[in-house]
């Protein structure tokens, strides 16, 4: 047991952090503009590739380093120390299509992932196919050499940014639901594509809905075989919140010191009760980073992600959303006129950590699975 | 002993729930569109806005039951009006001030008056001060009260909203603030009636803590309403989300929340004309207290029951958390009405 | 809408509070012997039914008074304020016993039971037949004109302490397990009956188990129809703790000053944290009795128990808990170390209000059932 | 980076697991015939005693992660033995002291020697003093371990137990208690070793904090596997009770709090031996706040997923909580060690 680096890690860590300080644009978090910040984050992903910081896990025959998603972790944590723009996600997409593509689609689709020549979205889930993914009513016809695809996907993070969309569509309405669908990789600026941001109760864009109006893919833009959407669809789930994205770990920390500020600012630091209420939230990201850490060495050790993920998104939920209380409870009216700005916005943005990628209900599910519980 | 509304107040509710019904948005977009002056109308033609003026004996037209029938109803329907300040906050301090003929045009809904509060909405400015200080709930309000020490004791204030005040945009869709951060002058105030005793702000703060407490259970009973229609209609995994039990104990302990808090709120609004200033003060603080605990667990709860869409900008449920949050903090949070309660429990002050 | 008696409640209260005052016998609380202790409450019941306060608001023909839920109330609270031995409890027993009995049956059992000649407990839950008391499995097996008895009860309040029994047994295996259960009037000394206390996590014996060998019960004692026990129970179970039994609030508030004198005692009254927590404490209290007097108000108007019990249930677990936290937080290792005498028994006495009568989880769902949410 | 137990590690657990299984209760009145002394022998022998004497180099002979591992499998049997007391608590201080033997004595399982505590459980023991004060895990032992202050620093004093202390009859099942009210004169103190340096008692803190942490864990991780187990087999409504979705989510958060409690012990130990005091410590207060922030409400929940034979003395479930409890308070509790954390986190003192 070693929570420390290796010297190889270290190594790696130090010349990361060498590179970040001299890399990460000035200001960035400061543009206001929707659009140059989308620019940004892409050029970001750009960079990021030429210095060789993009799928570093991945096998070297597609393009990656073949290194343990140790190193992941660590450009995770240190961008999120270090405030750097946000870090593409390039994992899950990426493991689905070189686990189920054919060589060519591989060809095709992999160098320009990584380089972040273009942008990718996921295509999964739909107004009535939440939670229960399976049911989803999105239809691909198959016309001669196309599939003809009808419906609309909601949750879909990133849609209005993406060029791609790694789609799931119901192929086969006559067999069971899990086993009538097939996954496509589409462009979104075909005919028939409307993306519509989805504004969330903070006021901001998270994510968007996607319709699909007689779209025509070609059939070798099919993923895998006919009927097997559902199982590529479970890999790239369990690898969308991998143990090595960390970056949230940071992102935490960096709130608590915002916390911690407010109070000391308010002249709250000699209240006991208020000490104990940011030491607590301290507990909780170290308990949060520490169950990471376990977690990130079970993958490093072989074994495929669990549901032991559930307990650290349960984790992450509850001390994202406590640490958004107790700013409300520093802030007091201040959060509510707006005189603090930014931070009714942050609370509204911590209640679906307990909602989208599973909600809390569903992760006890699992973990209740994984106990080995009666059906 | 008998703790339930009477046939009368039974109907008055019904009166506010129908016109709540029409006045208040099914989803957020509503907001824009609704009429709001026709449901002040409305309000002003039931009635409605004339509880806390008096009658020719001098005694409120409504009781702070009266009051709290209506208050919820129109939290329930997050009826975006200001009867919390015009009707009830500013009508009772004018009345209790001797401006009957202010609080009359009021009650008339010709005119709005709203009221004036400190940075912290936690209570009424005291003015002339070096601000900030918010109008709360002043929807087309000219003015807001505040109050002016006085060699006879606090009096009652109008400050003008229409120079130095600037809208807000607060987290509550559906009541209007604005804010001045200039000092508010000695030159801006116009005194209104007579001072008020100690009594009569006790009594004061004993309403205005009960109607929000009545508006807040309003705002939650709705809520888990919602949650539970919704849990009846939404189907996942091919059965109504419903028919599992962990969203049926979430709506359950939202129920249960709901109603300690209405519980609390119902003998603080009998309390506000019924008992001695000090007793309905505490039974008002008991009330907010409680709901200020729950308040915030409720509608987090009931948007984790509508799932992601009830994580987005164009549903209601948030709209609920927001009347509540706001609800939770004006007049004093929990902390606040906890350390005030504890200081009758154990020191007997 | 009034919170405030009647002149005629004020009047009965005011002589019952002068009557309590002068009957409380001194010291009965210090009694540290259980059998002088079981004796002085079974003096006590007779005492109170001398004086007119047992079954106040039965029948009048059954031996009641035909007074309002209300007076019962008023009992329980000032019985509570005044730190009078526990009431008895009659009602759930007589009222199974007036809803269903023969005439003989009524005239036999109940002027023994409001006098306090004949105490009574209630043979129902099982080891197997706990929350699911439907599949109990003690039998009653018609043996000419007896039945002959064999099981074993648990939960059986006060079955150390009592007389009789209102049994519910099998009486026919082949039909749905809920109509094949019919209810027993019957004695605790008959050959064959051995009860044995337990001792609950707090090491006071609370409850008992009651085993049943071979014990001959006459048909005759048989209440209501055979098959009938179910719809006995059901009654039983919803007048078992009425809105009128609110002794327990005058217990919480009793207990609350105890831990407020605790607090002063131990000089935390200047911390603001501590006088919240009392505060809230205090809250949670006024909560529980305003809407138990709401449920009274209910019932005085002529509803039936229903599952709005279930709210005030939830609450009342959730206060009385929350109440022993506090005493344990404020005492910290006095607690543990026994200085602070009594104290950890009150917490593990506080743990089962959770459990018995419905656990919270049926609570929960009862609430669900009323509030229409699909099975 | 490899947060995992090395294979010797797991070796040695799977001994502890299994001396803890022969050795624990399977219900309380195993309590009383349970063979303590065997049990006592088998961990000798086996050389989980000697953990905490150090080798010819002077370093421990088991790091921090191989405390907290034999303390978590001790913790989850229940195991009455002062393991804590003896093998850790006491013979830590005795090898800081340098003395060497005795330290060696203990490990050897021939004598047993407690820590004496103040009377809030919160802290070694400050003697001479007015009392009163607590011996700890000290069953079979004839003296406890307290310090006194010395012209050089804080010195180990040892104090004997054979008069002036009462057993008490405290809510601890499985580990002893004993009191002395009265003054703990300089005549009744044996210094031990040589004075502390306050790097030697971060160190000893850190790890006694971790270890206290370890059975905790340990207590909890049993108690809910117990849960579990009970719900897979336990019948109610026809169905076995680990179906009804509210207890699989019950047991779900009793399982996330031990694995949290869990996954900051495991820092806290690695950290105990590999990062200077400072942070040793700070993480072992890290991993006492988060267990002691846990460790009521998930034994709590334990209990009422047993229901009503969760509430009985002759059940387990109740000697879990009343461990946990012990736990809890031992060293101090969640308070103030959040308080402790806040020093360092705020004022960086």
């Amino acid at each position: 047991m070693d929570y420390r680096d290796t010297p190889e890690e270290a190594e790696f860590r130090a010349v990361l952090r060498q590179w970040l300080s001299a890399t990460i644009p000035a200001g960035w978090d400061k543009i206001d503009d929707e659009e140059e910040a989308v620019e940004l984050r892409k050029e970001w992903h750009r960079t990021l590739y030429r210095a060789g910081y993009v799928g570093m896990s991945w096998p070297v025959e597609y393009g990656g380093r073949g290194l343990s998603p140790v190193y992941d972790a660590i450009l995770n944590e240190e961008s999120g120390n270090m405030n750097a723009p946000s870090l593409p996600s390039v994992g899950y997409i990426g493991r689905a299509i070189f686990t189920y593509a054919s060589e060519e689609q591989k060809r095709r689709f992999l160098p320009p992932l990584l380089s972040g020549e273009v942008s990718w979205c996921q295509g999964f889930s739909e107004p009535e196919a939440g939670s229960d993914l399976a049911s989803l009513r999105t239809t691909a016809r198959l016309e001669g050499d196309h599939y003809v695809v009808n419906g609309q996907k909601m949750w879909t993070s990133g849609g209005q940014y993406a060029d791609w969309c790694l789609l799931l569509a119901r192929t086969d309405p006559d067999v069971p639901k899990h086993k009538g669908i097939s996954a496509f990789l589409v462009a979104l600026n075909e005919p028939g594509v409307t993306v519509r941001p989805i504004v969330i109760a903070s006021g901001e864009a998270e994510t968007a809905e996607v319709f699909w109006d007689d779209v025509r893919i070609p059939e070798e833009q099919r993923l895998g075989a006919p009927g097997e959407g559902w199982r590529i669809a479970m890999t790239t789930v369990a690898y969308e919140r991998g143990p090595a994205d960390i970056g949230f770990i940071a992102a935490y920390r960096r709130t608590l010191r915002k916390v911690e500020r407010l109070a000391t600012e308010r002249g709250l630091l000699e209240q006991p009760e208020t000490r104990k209420a940011l030491a607590r939230a301290y507990v909780r990201g170290e308990v949060l980073r520490l169950n990471c850490m376990e977690q990130l060495s079970l993958r490093v050790s072989g074994r495929a992600p669990g549901s032991e993920g559930s307990v650290a998104k349960l984790l992450w939920a509850e001390a994202e959303q406590s640490l958004q209380h107790l700013a409300m409870d520093i802030l007091g009216a201040d959060e509510l006129t707006g005189v603090a700005d930014g931070w009714l916005s942050s609370y509204f943005t911590s209640r679906p950590v307990s909602v989208y990628g599973g909600s809390a209900q569903i992760q006890k599910n699992i973990i209740a699975r994984m106990l080995d519980m009666p059906r | 002993m008998l703790a339930l509304l009477s046939d009368e107040q039974q109907m008055l509710k019904e009166v506010a729930v129908q016109i709540a019904g029409s006045a208040g948005p099914a989803n957020p977009s509503d907001l824009h569109t609704r009429d709001r002056a026709a449901a002040w109308q409305s309000l002003a033609q039931s009635g409605l806005l004339a509880l806390r003026t008096r009658d020719d004996e001098g005694r409120p037209v409504g009781s702070g039951v009266e009051v709290a029938v209506v208050a919820e109803a129109l939290g329930a329907g997050l009826v975006p009006v200001p009867y919390l300040g015009s009707a009830i906050l500013a009508t009772e301090l004018l009345a209790l001030a001797g401006a009957h003929d202010e609080a009359e045009a009021l009650a008339q809904g010709v005119s709005r008056t709203g009221v004036l509060l400190d940075r912290d909405l936690s209570a009424l400015a005291r003015v002339p001060g070096d601000g900030p200080t918010y109008g709360w709930d002043v929807d087309g309000a000219a003015a807001a009260l505040a109050l002016t020490d006085s060699p006879d004791g606090p009096q009652v204030v109008r400050v003008s909203l229409e120079t130095g005040f600037v809208p807000v945009a607060g987290a509550d869709l559906t009541r209007t603030l604005v804010r001045s951060d200039g000092p508010i002058g000695a030159a801006h105030l116009t005194p209104v009636g007579r001072p008020l005793s100690p009594e009569d702000l006790q009594r004061w703060e004993a309403l205005t803590l009960t109607a929000i407490s009545a508006d807040a259970v309003g705002v939650m009973r709705a809520a888990v309403a919602r949650a539970v229609a919704y849990a009846k209609e939404r189907v996942q995994y091919g059965v109504l989300i419903g028919s599992f039990q962990a969203v049926q104990h979430m709506c359950a302990e939202a129920y249960v929340s709901a109603e300690s808090a209405a519980s609390a709120t119902n003998y603080a609004a009998w309390a506000v004309d019924e008992l001695d200033p000090t007793e309905a003060l505490m039974a008002a603080r008991t009330a907010k207290a409680q709901c200020a605990a729950v308040a915030r667990d409720v509608t987090e709860t009931v948007m984790q029951v509508f799932g992601g869409i009830g994580q987005t900008y164009e549903h209601i449920a948030h709209v609920h958390t927001r009347r509540a949050l706001t609800d939770r903090q004006v007049f004093g949070d929990e902390g606040t009405q906890l350390l005030r309660i504890a200081d009758v429990r154990l020191t007997g002050e």
